[in-house]
């Protein structure tokens, strides 16, 4: 089982958290279009590769943080970065 | 907590079960505050209590302070203790009715803990006085390291509707 | 005559057709003697000759000696034929004397598929053999009837397609040739403990390389735990030389005294990301396994090698053996494999095979394969051997063939941590290339699988791979401690990175010996043949991975370990290319076949109850799962509950409803951005019912919300998605306004939630209430107040009506719950107060229209559609999900209104009949057919009303009040019903609440 | 849309025409004597009509519908690895149409009349086990579930019922229908139509078919980028272009039509062609266990236990589950998920304990927001999706490739598929089914 490097707890099996998805910044809701906010709300980047993304530390420290994960193999980037940035709106 | 009235706690029956080198016993009749970090925070509340995240306390007659999360602390007060809790952070809330605590003491403590929660407890990473947060049994709970005169000793606490379940899984693991 | 296939037991040699279950019935009422091929005392044997055990074989009585496997005991009682293969059904014998012996898996009461060669005998043990014959004698002439000869891989997939209705009746009869044992569905379920683990090196194989690596490790300090596949540790040691025996004494005993925690009869079955092991625990006794969850920091593999056997024209006939099990049934158990034997040697293991051999009287033509000498043939009858025949054209009456063609190294966990095996043809065999992933220095390996060497060679290699893996595991434990929030903290620096400065061990040069001249079994837990192998790379299906779906090759019980590189060999071979070029297949996890019952473990399935289940369970409840909560569903009669509450007054336990305190100056944004409706102007004392979408505007979740003071609220949320919603609170608060001054707290469980209802609720709860005015001005619907309720301290109070009634919801502190709720129910026996269950309650809300989130919504039902455009204000600049509702309520180009679905309220013309919920509602469409155009969500029959009552949701063209539709019933037959013009069935006015 | 040349008209006779005719017969007269090949292989050319990215069963129906039913034969299949060798042969290959919305149904319907002919038009025993299908329901929600599907089912024609623990227990006697397990089985929905089939053998099929009728398929041959021109992205990719061709590890091949029928690596290859898509990759885990004689009659699914288990005629136990919640395109699967299988497993035949499981592997799938597929056209011309599939990709195969064919070739959106466009996700009109799956856990 994969660890992921919570910024508070320390590196914690993957069952004790949960991927939120991918970092994606929320449109402005009072000024944005369909094809912006559906574009947030379905669209994936989904790469092989380097992703940013929001995880949520359930059974840990209950904090949500960005990391970096590579989807192609399954690992993080060293250190996480940090607490989740303002921009990540839930989905 | 009112003396007059009959506190009900999470189990029915013997708040207490015993094993080969483990005993398990229900506390969950503790009084429990939850305190907050300041919403500005300067670490006023953390050099107040003592501790940060990952480490507990011992304060005066009985108060454990836990940090449970970090900018959240849980404050124990011992089952005699009156004592009354320093009036510190941004909120504090009352969750003595709210959580289930028990206690797992004994030189196999550890062995009964392993086969229910994924946690190293070596001495290196879990000594006494460590908190974390984690699954026992399935159930989401927070994990004191809390030895009584020298004797190794864990509090679990849950939320206080699990509790009967958790005492049960945790003895029947103890049982094996 | 020799003495295989003579001994009682050794039926199933006999003549074709007929087989191991006949003769064995035979058998049946015969004790089997000890037969001549169990040698006398022998210096190393594992048995122990002071304590037979007798157990049955097919029905009869055999006696072994604890100490031997299934196979051995066997054996040594004469018995050649262990098993029937899978597709033709031939006699088949042991093969390697251990684990992974193909031909040896037989029923152990009702164990299927147990190893003979690898379980160790047990007293009373009923064996019997998997593919006993002539039970399928029919089917076998059926089959054969087919054309036995056109048997070659795949031929299924190239007929049976017409006629097409015969199909089912073919499938039958070839199901009835599955191989495997039988297992018993109503055979009693066994307790399996788990446990995780955190060692600091797990070292997989306790041969020569493993142990020293283990003792080497142990002695740098770190934590070790070793396991072995076998019994005992020693690997290839234990069956060889005085001196090697004593050698692996020594490295045991070596282990034992550093502390290395051991474990025989286990296997590591897999490794995942960040060296996650699962360590398997076989019991011996064929009792529970056990799963160890291991987090390692080092994983060292010596998983030792695995001879190969060689392909040649009847290479699977019984009393053809490879060097290791002859030698292994001769050294540990003491049983002479034959009398007359060819040893066909290709290296340093097959000629010690044949001097033990010798050694034991047993008459050996030494054939060095070294000379380039293969054996092109193994004939004889009855499943016997009388003749092998050798590339010269040479014959041999002989009743043991012993091949030793070389070897395979099992890389399986290395291949799990991304090392690909590489193939080295001076060896004549795959060894682990480069660590392929960044994770890999942490993956070591060492002994057989890296190479070949002197014991002393290995040893040394093993001390060396020991000393790494603890240097790397304490780099590793020390940062994991640095990371960690609750580790003691660490002194001193972080211990430095360890180069790999091991010197690589050797390479033994060995022949490349695969298939003779001749086509033999490659794969025989699937009756694989070379030829098959070779017909498919001609039928196109040329890469390792199609030939292995085409042919089953390697998809048997040995999971490859046996076959899969004489697969690769005999591909290359049909492909005109190298083994390199054609590679391997993948090892896939397990590395060993796991129980069921050691990978379930105790099941953990946490429940949930409120503080007052007990007195639940003492007034009769019937009980209800509601997700993790288990509720009182009613306590006898739900329409009466229903009857009690609309003219007295019941009381009901909504503990589980969810709680979350909010406090703090900015509260009152959180409230405005999670509801769709407002909260600015909600007065201290006063609650509001609230709806929260989802950024799609789909419902997520809807409740009650009380203003408790200037900065602190208390929210309700759904019982069954309190969870959720703590977390997609805690979500926006962290991620997108963590500046925001709110602190939330769940305190669902801090609370005993009671309502009590009914239009006597106001006098019951006026008799445990002092503190606070109840009076219909003092305490209005939809207002909150905070009191002592039967001398209980801070109890919360809200005034809401989910059933319709006046009604109090009381929020007591848990502990004291079982107190308030017995109070209530003394205080109001003169009131006729009773308990009411979740079903009443789901009457009454329904007759009241009240919707239930995820039932009469779903996950694609968006605001409008449950009829709360009231309730939307997008004068608010930000909610959640604002976007989606404004759009749905505006509309946007390419809408079709018509079509979005509307809940309405409807009842049946027949006022007796209860629509089922979920059936579907039609109309006629111009073609005359009928379209789906809603179905109905709840449905209840109104004990209030005396008629039926439902929620439906239906396409707004035709969700108009008195509109009829047509409902359709499970039977097909046609109903009608009629949309109402409110939700509410019963007092839409809601004077009753507000009374 | 582009015109694609047709060789001949539809529909032309195909018996005859196959490198060597399967029957029983055949077989006897051959004896052990080897068979032709059961596809050509050819050189990669530099132009065709149509390439086909991904040579699954989703790729090689189409192919082979393209070529079968509208006689478009210049067609290349291209893979990366070795046909098959993706969710094709990893699946638990279940076939069931007992789908919640009544597009679903429609669709799904089709599907399972095209396998039960399948053998039959392919040559090639796909060895289709009509045994039933039962979807377990553990509580009052999940029960309920089943009844709409069973409502809407019965509705479209499909049948389904739901049943009672009694009715369950004649038909499966190894369940454990007593109220004593954690989650007892209340009911049950039961699908006499579903069944298993042997996955590989599909994909042999089609791809034999295909071949006979001069498709070409290309193993080994990487998609490494697409070419659009006209398009309104920088690189001149993505909405507004126009698919010209493709480069490969074997070199550039020019087409006007490319299909992406990549499944979990749909969203890879439309990023070739300038497209983002509402799909995130997940691994689907499936397992088997040593084989015993048969006792398992039916499919029996849990929902609420996300656990799928059919005994084949081998004797093996095949199980599946629930898509890994973490997604990835890492295939190495998870000791959590054995556990939580065997454990789910065991809670429904408690007697199973004593099994062994003997492999574990993964797939990948591409999971939508509203678990339905994306078929058909999109906004760039001659780019083609088959993708979305998630974890019910092989039982749609046929009838994906028969209509995505017809999409193809007439231009023109066929009506089993209109509901599956990408365009739905833009304009907010998701598919009904993620209600099935959202309702009553």
């Amino acid at each position: 089982m994969l660890l992921v490097p919570c910024p508070h707890c320390g590196p914690r099996n993957t069952a004790d958290l949960t991927l939120v998805g991918e970092s994606e910044s929320r449109p402005d809701p009072s000024a944005t279009t369909p094809q912006e906010w559906r574009s947030y709300l379905y669209l994936e980047h989904n790469p092989a590769g380097w992703t940013r993304e929001t995880w949520y530390c359930r059974l840990g420290c209950g904090r949500f943080f960005v990391t970096e994960r590579h989807r192609g193999q399954n690992r993080f980037r060293h250190p996480p970065l940090g607490p989740a940035d303002e921009s990540a709106g839930p989905r | 907590m009112d003396e007059q009235l009959e506190f009900a706690g999470p189990l029915a029956g013997a708040g207490e079960a015993n094993g080969e080198g483990w005993s398990l016993r229900d506390e969950s009749r503790t009084p429990k505050l939850l305190v907050y970090e300041d919403f500005e925070p300067d670490g006023a509340v953390e050099r107040q209590l003592g501790v940060g995240f990952g480490a507990s306390a011992a304060g005066g007659s009985g108060l454990l302070v836990c940090g449970i999360r970090p900018g959240e602390w849980l404050l124990l007060l011992g089952e005699r203790s009156g004592a009354n809790p320093p009036a510190v952070g941004a909120v504090t809330v009352d969750l003595t009715h709210g959580v289930a605590m028990f206690r797992l003491s004994g030189p196999r403590a550890r062995d009964v803990l392993a086969s229910v929660c994924s946690i190293d407890t070596s001495e290196e990473m879990f000594p006494d006085g460590a908190v974390c947060g984690a699954s026992v049994a399935r159930v989401a709970c927070t994990l004191v390291r809390d030895d009584v005169a020298g004797e190794r000793s864990y509090l679990i606490l849950s939320q206080r509707s699990s509790g009967r379940y958790l005492f049960d899984a945790v003895r029947d693991a103890g049982a094996r | 005559m020799s003495p295989l296939g003579s001994g009682p037991g050794s039926g199933p040699g006999q003549a074709p057709g007929s087989g191991s279950g006949t003769c064995l019935r035979r058998n049946d009422d015969r004790v089997v003697p000890m037969s001549p091929s169990r040698l006398p005392a022998r210096p190393g044997e594992v048995i122990d000759r002071e304590r037979p055990l007798t157990f049955t074989w097919n029905g009869g009585a055999v006696t072994g000696f604890a100490g031997d496997t299934i196979a051995s005991a066997l054996a040594a009682s004469g018995c050649t034929v262990f098993s029937r293969s899978m597709k033709y059904h031939r006699p088949r014998g042991i093969l390697t004397a251990d684990f992974w012996d193909p031909n040896t898996l037989v029923q152990v009461g009702d164990e299927p598929n147990v190893r003979g060669g690898h379980r160790l005998l047990e007293a009373g043990m009923a064996v019997s053999a998997q593919n006993a014959w002539p039970s399928l004698r029919w089917d076998a002439k059926a089959l054969t009837a087919l054309g036995g000869r056109a048997l070659s891989a795949g031929f299924y997939y190239k007929t049976f397609m017409r006629p097409r209705w015969l199909w089912p009746a073919y499938e039958k009869v070839l199901a009835r040739f599955a191989p495997g044992g039988v297992i018993d569905p109503a055979s009693a379920p066994r307790r399996h403990d788990k446990r995780y683990a955190h060692p600091d090196v797990v070292v997989a194989g306790g041969g020569p390389a493993g142990l020293a690596a283990a003792v080497a490790a142990a002695r740098e300090g770190a934590g070790v735990l070793l396991v072995e596949h076998e019994h005992s540790l020693g690997g290839h040691l234990r069956w060889g030389t005085k001196s090697e025996r004593s050698m692996a004494a020594a490295l045991a005993g070596a282990a034992e005294a550093a502390g290395v925690e051991i474990l025989t009869d286990a296997t590591v079955a897999g490794r995942w990301e960040d060296n996650w092991l699962a360590v398997v625990e076989r019991d011996g006794a064929g009792g529970p396994e056990r799963l160890i969850k291991a987090r390692a920091k080092v994983l060292v593999v010596a998983a030792g090698l695995i001879e190969r056997p060689y392909v040649f024209a009847g290479n699977d006939r019984p009393g053809v053996m490879l060097s290791g099990g002859a030698r292994r049934l001769l050294n540990l158990w003491s049983v002479r494999p034959g009398s007359r034997a060819v040893v066909w040697s290709a290296n340093a293991a097959g000629d010690a095979a044949a001097a033990d051999l010798e050694a034991a009287g047993v008459v050996v033509e030494h054939v060095d394969a070294r000379t380039g000498r293969t054996v092109t043939a193994a004939e004889g009858r009855r499943g016997a051997l009388e003749r092998v025949v050798l590339s010269d054209g040479t014959r041999l009456e002989v009743d043991l063939l012993v091949t030793a063609a070389g070897w395979t190294a099992p890389t399986s966990l290395l291949n799990m941590a991304g090392v690909r095996p590489r193939y080295d043809p001076a060896a004549a065999r795959f060894f682990p290339a480069e660590p392929g992933t960044a994770e890999a220095g942490t993956v070591l390996s060492t002994g057989g699988i890296s190479g070949d060497g002197s014991l002393d060679e290995l040893v040394g290699h093993g001390e060396a791979t020991g000393r790494l893996a603890a240097a790397r595991a304490a780099t590793l434990a020390h940062r994991l401690r640095v990371a960690t929030a609750w580790a003691a903290p660490v002194d001193g620096p972080e211990p430095p990175e360890v180069p790999d400065e091991r010197t690589p061990l050797g390479r033994d040069p060995h022949p490349e010996l695969y298939r003779s001249s001749t086509d033999g079994i490659v794969d025989l837990s699937e009756d694989v043949g070379s030829r098959d192998l070779r017909h498919a790379a001609a039928e196109g299906f040329d890469s390792v991975e199609l030939v292995k779906r085409w042919t089953t090759a390697t998809m048997g019980s040995a999971q490859g370990k046996l076959e899969t590189v004489n697969t690769v060999a005999v591909l290359a071979e049909a492909t005109g290319s190298t083994i390199s070029e054609v590679g391997t297949t993948t090892w896939r996890p397990p590395f060993a076949p796991v129980t069921l019952g050691a990978l379930a473990g105790r099941m953990f399935e946490p429940l949930r109850i409120s503080s007052l289940h007990d007195l639940h369970v003492a007034a009769g409840m019937t009980p209800i799962q509601a997700g993790q909560w288990i509720r009182p569903e009613h306590y006898g009669d739900p329409a009466a509950e229903v009857c009690n509450v609309r003219a007295n007054v019941g009381i009901i336990d909504v503990s589980p409803l969810g709680k979350l305190d909010i406090r703090g100056p900015d509260a009152t944004d959180l409230l405005s951005l999670l509801y769709v409706n407002k909260w600015r102007r909600l007065a201290i004392g006063a609650v509001r019912y609230g709806v929260m979408c989802a950024e799609d505007g789909v419902i997520l979740d809807d409740g009650v919300t009380g203003r408790l003071g200037e900065e602190h609220y208390l929210m309700s949320t759904t019982s069954s998605g309190s969870g959720a919603m703590e977390v997609w609170i805690q979500n926006w608060l962290q991620t997108e306004h963590p500046d925001w001054r709110v602190r939330v707290t769940p305190v669902t469980d801090a609370y005993t939630s009671i309502n009590v209802a009914g239009p006597r609720s106001r006098v019951l709860l006026g008799r445990l209430v002092d503190d606070v005015d109840l009076g219909p001005e003092a305490f209005k619907y939809m207002q909150v107040r905070r009191g002592t309720v039967a001398g209980v301290a801070g109890c919360v109070m809200w005034r809401i009506g989910f059933t319709g009634e006046l009604s109090y919801e009381l929020h007591v502190p848990a502990g004291y719950g079982p107190h308030v709720w017995q109070a209530l129910l003394a205080a109001g026996a003169d009131l006729g107060v009773a308990p009411f269950g979740l079903e009443a309650q789901r009457i009454m809300r329904l007759e009241k229209g009240h919707f239930i989130v995820g039932q009469d919504t779903d996950a694609l039902t968006k605001a409008p559609t449950a009829g709360l455009e009231w309730l939307i204000k997008l004068d608010k600049e930000d909610f959640c999900g604002r976007p989606e509702l404004q759009w749905a309520l505006e509309g946007e180009p390419g809408d079709a209104p018509d079509a979005v679905p509307r809940l309405v309220a409807v009842q049946p013309t027949d006022p007796s009949y209860v629509p089922p919920e979920v059936c579907q509602i039609v109309a006629a469409t111009p073609d005359g057919k009928e379209r789906i155009i809603g179905r109905i969500t709840s449905s209840r029959f109104s004990p209030t009303l005396e008629r039926s009552i439902c929620l439906a949701q239906v396409e707004a063209v035709h969700a108009g009040p008195d509109t009829e539709l047509t409902i359709v019933d499970i039977t097909g037959r046609r109903h009608t019903a009629t949309v109402m013009l409110h939700h509410a069935h019963f007092d839409p006015e809601g004077e009753r609440l507000r009374a | 849309m582009v015109q694609v040349p047709r060789s001949n008209p539809r529909r032309r006779p195909r018996r005859g025409r196959y490198p060597a005719r399967y029957s029983a017969a055949a077989l006897l007269r051959r004896g052990k004597a080897p068979w032709p090949p059961i596809w050509r292989s050819t050189e990669l050319r530099d132009t065709y009509d149509i390439v086909v990215v991904g040579g699954g069963v989703h790729g090689l129906a189409t192919a082979y519908y393209l070529a079968s039913n509208w006689g478009i034969t210049n067609v290349a299949v291209l893979d990366k690895g070795y046909l098959g060798g993706g969710g094709s042969g990893r699946n638990t290959a279940i076939v069931r149409s007992n789908y919640l919305t009544p597009d679903g149904v429609a669709f799904y319907d089709r599907s399972v009349r095209l396998y039960e002919r399948l053998a039959v038009d392919l040559n090639l025993n796909v060895m289709f086990s009509r045994r039933g299908h039962l979807t377990l329901a553990h509580s009052d929600g999940a029960l309920r579930t089943m009844r709409w599907r069973a409502e809407v089912n019965k509705h479209q024609g499909v049948d389904s019922e739901v049943i009672g623990p009694a009715e369950i227990k004649r038909l499966v006697p190894a369940l454990d229908v007593s109220e004593a397990p954690r989650h007892p089985i209340l009911g049950a929905l039961h699908h006499p139509p579903g069944g298993i089939i042997r996955h590989d053998a599909v994909v042999w099929g089609y791809a034999r078919a295909a071949a006979a009728l001069g498709v070409e398929m290309h193993q080994n041959t990487e998609v490494l980028d697409i070419d659009v021109a006209g398009g309104s992205g920088p690189d001149g990719k993505g909405p507004g272009g126009q698919v010209t061709g493709v480069r490969t590890s074997r070199g550039e091949v020019s087409a006007p039509v490319v299909v992406n029928c990549t499944a979990g690596w749909a969203s890879l290859i439309a990023a070739m062609a300038g497209l983002r898509l509402p799909i995130s990759t997940h691994p689907l885990q499936a397992a088997v266990t040593e084989p015993v004689k048969m006792f398992l009659p039916a499919v029996v699914v849990s929902g609420s236990l996300h656990v799928y288990v059919s005994q084949t005629d081998r004797g093996e136990l095949v199980f599946g589950a629930a898509v890994d919640p973490l997604a990835t395109y890492d295939t190495g699967g998870s000791l959590a998920f054995a556990e939580e299988l065997a454990g789910h497993v065991l809670q429904l035949m408690p007697g199973l304990g004593r099994m062994r499981l003997l492999r574990q592997w993964s797939g990948l799938c591409d999971m939508t927001p509203d678990y339905s597929p994306i078929i058909g056209a999109t906004d760039v011309a001659g780019f083609f999706c088959d993708v979305g599939w998630g974890t019910y990709g092989f039982k749609a195969a046929p009838v994906a490739g028969e209509q995505l064919a017809a999409c193809i070739a007439s231009g023109e959106t066929p009506d089993l598929i209109e509901p599956f466009a990408l365009n739905r996700f833009a304009e907010g009109r998701l598919v009904g089914e993620k209600g099935a799956a959202a309702v009553g856990h």
